[in-house]
């Protein structure tokens, strides 16, 4: 293994606490806005990670620009559907938590 | 001179095309239809004699030969039920035509055409393919098309082609699981190739079972033939034909093209025994109902029920010994009960849109332009029944024959106890006609002549069968995998 | 690979059983479709246990998938069409007298 | 990989497994719906796995993507009607019969199953590749060898959306209650991309997993995604209109390269010689066009009226 390789899987195993912490919002947290919060946030950040590490990992630039083009296709939706579910939530009349 | 391949070719291309053309331009419909039924019906009677002429063939498609490639095979059967396929197309077309338009309950008339034009390529691949999955697609595609022209009607017919969609699609899927474990395997979709490499295994075996079972659920074989009644009952009378006569057969026609192609070596007494009780079940059960329907069209779609049923008595009796007889009698005998049972269901059409109305008592009365319906209904009917010289009469001759020659006294009592009840629930339709009727409102609707005379072909051809009995034995003969 | 097996297995009775049991016309649909896909990977795992790798199953699977959309739709559209008879009832009128014309 | 492997494969069985029990079972209708939407994705998971990246495409898009929304839009439009639980209760016949039979049945199938030397043709798929005139041995089995049932797949995703159309006018496409600005936004600019996305597997699909049915998938999926996100249909029934003209056309193609076969002298399908390439690929693009539109078509639900779709009150 080389520095790129460890490079890659440090920023791999850097991703894998957002992931837990965001799976951790989603179960304790208590409404759903809160949760949405966690997993948009956290995941996100996770999967970034992720992809960057792997990609790195890989040694190759090309696959490095495509995984990192799967996490901003990533970030656009799940920001829209973070968005579409809160309305959603709030036309329904689901307070936000503490209000 | 055209080589013969080019039979299959238009059999195939021509409708799915034609469905295309009517699709974008409606206004053309009728024109083309039956422009191109002529030339289909022509083509089918030409593949027939070709047949007769210097036997079976197969065809590749694309230049790639089995287990790669895909082939049709063209024998006696395959011809048998591409002419079948091709008189009911037709004669249905003409009935729609010539349909009095206000009484009939059809939504989108427009939508009418190419999906009958797709149910008759559709069968027409069907009847060709001689590739497991390529008849699974083709299943599909009949299916679909089948379900389309049912819903046409609207109303309570869009329940019952719902029903008719489920069963037929859970058919499929069971059937293509039997495939899977074939390809599994023996690595060959073709069903010569499969012939020549099958072995009695479990594997096979549990693949027969299953590939049986769809078929007979899509087949409408007592006790899996809950759903027909009211589909056929319901449809359009020109589907109801088309589904009643080629439909059915299609389903059939692939049983008995597995029973004695790939899967004969598994045709042991129980098996065969098996098959034929419950087509003796059906045979009694479906005429019982018939007997006690009050509409006209159902006691027709029940009778469907009970004539398929002596389809399935080629198993016994084939595996008792008689394999040619009994083979020639039910296959002369699905074609004859297609052309008939399409004839009824035409000319019952004619008869309830003349009268408004479909329950038996109300068919009485005057039946001064319901005439030519009446006659092709009792042709038909004898046909049926069985009566000589009928192709009914001569089917049935040759299964009682084989029922003699091989001992099979059971069959031959279900034989003559379903002829009976024939005779029965045909007696009182026909009776119908004799009774003062019910005045309906507004009179009666007066009928285009071609509605009777389109029920009254198929009638005649159904007869006619009996008289070119030869010919017709030696068709089914002509490579019918059984004596090739 | 006998995990994908045995699961294609379970699929197909789960399918099975739910299409028998389901009493909802839409619940059936989807557990008809659970059953072809039960299908579909025995045909993938057959596929994979070839050596080499079997390109015909998956063209067969291709070809499955969309043919099941179709009925999927089809299936959809009829099962709109007959929850919304009651709504439609002018429609029906305009159509004939059902059953007895039919 | 080994043991790892094993692991993701075993948990992925058990995730398929409880969504399908979900799907067929869960008392909520919706929740079953979602279960089955989310048993299509893991299952590309599991085609991935088998060494099928082209299935796990098609299911992606198709699977998941289009038949979940037409699902969800069945469901939507089932549960404002009054009359549905009318429909609902259908008697049940014999099923006490044929539950114990499938069980039996499955029993053999098992035990057949278990033991399947399965040969394959690969082999042979690859002897014949040279010839076929494509280097990806699917596409060469969709579009070469076994090219009759593509065309009849195409008739029947046509001969549905004939059948859909024959039961009424379309009513109005579903769209979202309550619209988000985002979520147009999204639709917009994911619309370009869905388009590069399937060109690109189109491209692909010569020489590597790809090709028109994926392609059509993803196009065909994102088209209705567009839908969901409020653009109008434009889909239109004119007679006169190019639409059916463009519905048809790969049906259309897919014959007529059949029948160019037979009218050369040869046989039925079959690619005159060195033409193979060209042919394929323009077949290709056919397909994999009708296969996008099709399934959008199929998603409408009814013959779309002159003017796009029903409003909602008339």
């Amino acid at each position: 293994m080389n520095t790129v390789q460890w490079i890659g899987g440090l920023l791999v195993f850097l991703g894998i606490p957002f992931f837990l912490l965001g799976t951790l919002g989603l179960l304790r947290f208590p409404d759903v806005y809160t949760r949405l919060h966690a997993l948009a946030k956290a995941d996100n950040v996770g999967l970034g990670l992720v992809c960057i590490g792997l990609g790195v990992q890989s040694g190759s630039v090309a696959l490095l620009l495509k995984l990192i083009l799967i996490w901003v296709l990533m970030l656009i939706s799940s920001a829209t559907v973070a968005g579409l579910i809160a309305r959603t939530a709030l036309a329904r009349g689901l307070r936000p938590w503490g209000t | 001179m055209i080589p013969e391949t080019t039979g299959p070719v238009v059999l195939f291309s021509l409708p799915l095309a034609a469905a295309i053309v009517v699709f974008i331009r409606p206004r053309w419909s009728v024109p083309v239809t039956l422009g191109s039924g002529g030339i289909l019906l022509a083509t089918a009677l030409w593949v027939v004699v070709a047949v007769l002429r210097q036997g079976p063939w197969r065809q590749d498609i694309g230049g790639w030969t089995a287990p790669l490639g895909i082939g049709w095979t063209v024998d006696g059967l395959s011809a048998a039920l591409l002419l079948l396929n091709a008189s009911v197309g037709l004669a249905g077309a003409v009935f729609h035509a010539a349909r009095p338009a206000a009484r009939t309950p059809v939504r989108d008339p427009r939508f009418f055409w190419p999906l009958w034009l797709f149910l008759w390529g559709g069968l027409n691949a069907l009847f060709l393919a001689a590739d497991l999955f390529n008849i699974y697609v083709a299943l599909e595609f009949v299916s679909i098309a089948s379900v389309g022209l049912i819903g046409l009607a609207g109303g309570s017919a869009q329940a019952a082609a719902w029903r008719y969609l489920l069963a037929t699609l859970l058919g499929s899927t069971i059937y293509l699981l039997g495939v899977a474990l074939l390809y599994g395997r023996y690595a060959a979709l073709d069903v010569a190739l499969l012939a020549e490499s099958v072995e009695p295994e479990l594997v096979t075996v549990v693949a027969a079972a299953l590939m049986t079972l769809g078929l007979l659920l899509k087949a409408a074989v007592f006790p899996l033939h809950f759903w027909l009644p009211a589909a056929h009952g319901r449809a359009p009378p020109a589907v109801s034909a088309v589904l009643s006569a080629v439909v059915i057969a299609a389903a059939y026609y692939l049983l008995v093209r597995l029973w004695f192609g790939p899967f004969a070596p598994l045709l042991g007494p129980g098996v065969a025994t098996l098959l034929g009780l419950l087509g003796a079940a059906a045979v009694l059960w479906g005429g019982l109902q018939a007997l006690l329907q009050r509409h006209l069209k159902m006691l027709i779609a029940y009778s469907t029920v009970s004539q398929l049923g002596y389809g399935l008595l080629v198993f016994p009796l084939a595996a008792a010994g008689a394999v040619q007889l009994a083979w020639t009698g039910a296959v002369m005998l699905v074609v004859a009960h297609g052309l008939a049972k399409a004839a009824l269901f035409l000319a019952a059409g004619a008869i309830v849109l003349r009268h408004g109305i479909g329950r038996l008592e109300a068919l009485g009365g005057d039946q001064q332009g319901a005439v030519v319906a009446w006659v092709a209904f009792a042709i038909a009917s004898a046909s049926l029944v069985g009566l000589p010289p009928t192709g009914g009469f001569v089917g049935k001759w040759w299964l009682a024959q084989a029922a003699l020659a091989t001992g099979g006294y059971f069959w031959l009592a279900v034989l003559m106890l379903g002829t009976a009840f024939t005779a029965g629930y045909l007696w009182r339709a026909l009776q119908a006609a004799m009774r003062p009727g019910w005045e309906t409102e507004g009179g009666f609707q007066a009928l285009s002549p071609a509605l009777g005379l389109s029920a009254l072909g198929l009638a005649l051809g159904s007869a006619a069968l009996g008289l070119a009995a030869p010919i017709a034995a030696r068709l089914l003969d002509a490579g019918s995998g059984v004596v090739g | 690979m006998t995990v994908y097996l045995s699961l294609s297995g379970v699929l197909f009775l789960i399918g099975l059983h739910g299409f028998f049991t389901a009493r909802s016309l839409l619940r059936r649909l989807l557990a008809l479709n659970v059953l072809t896909t039960a299908v579909f990977l025995l045909f993938v795992v057959l596929a994979r246990l070839a050596e080499p790798l079997d390109p015909v199953p998956h063209a067969i699977v291709l070809t499955g998938i969309v043919v099941t959309v179709s009925t999927t739709a089809v299936a959809l559209a009829l099962v709109v069409r007959i929850a919304g008879r009651v709504r439609d009832e002018d429609d029906d009128a305009a159509a004939g007298p059902r059953g007895d014309a039919g | 990989m080994g043991v790892a492997g094993v692991i993701f494969d075993g948990l992925l069985a058990l995730a398929l497994v409880w969504l399908a029990w979900q799907a067929t079972r869960a008392a909520d209708l919706f929740h079953a719906v979602v279960s089955f939407i989310v048993f299509g994705l893991l299952m590309a998971l599991a085609w991935v796995r088998l060494e099928a990246p082209d299935i796990a495409l098609a299911e992606a898009a198709i699977g998941a993507g289009a038949t979940g929304a037409l699902l969800l839009s069945a469901l939507d439009r089932l549960a404002t009607r009054d009359g549905y639980h009318r429909v609902l209760y259908e008697p049940t016949t014999a099923w006490g019969f044929w539950i114990p039979a499938g069980g039996a049945l499955l029993g053999g199938l098992t035990l057949a199953a278990w033991k399947l030397p399965a040969p394959g043709l690969g082999e042979e798929v690859l002897a014949s590749l040279k010839l076929s005139g494509v280097d990806h041995p699917v596409t060469a089995v969709l579009l070469n060898f076994r090219a009759l049932d593509t065309l009849l797949e195409i008739g029947v995703l046509l001969l549905a959306a004939v059948t859909i159309w024959s039961l009424g006018r379309a009513p109005s496409p579903l769209v979202p209650a309550m619209p988000s600005p985002a979520l147009p936004a999204l639709g917009r600019l994911l619309f370009p991309v869905f388009v590069l996305v399937a060109a690109y597997l189109l491209w692909r699909g010569s020489h590597a997993p790809g090709g028109a049915f994926p392609a059509g998938a993803v196009l065909g999926a994102g088209a209705i995604l567009m839908l969901l996100a409020g653009a109008r249909p434009w889909i239109r029934s004119s007679e006169h209109g190019p639409w059916r003209w463009i519905l048809s056309l790969g049906l259309a193609m897919l014959l007529a390269a059949a029948v160019t076969g037979s009218l050369s002298g040869l046989a039925f399908f079959e690619y005159p010689r060195g033409a193979a390439g060209p042919m394929i690929l323009l077949l290709e693009v056919a397909a994999g066009l009708s296969i996008a539109l099709l399934l959008f078509a199929l998603y409408l639900r009814g013959e779309p009226c002159e003017h796009g779709y029903r409003e909602v009150g008339s």
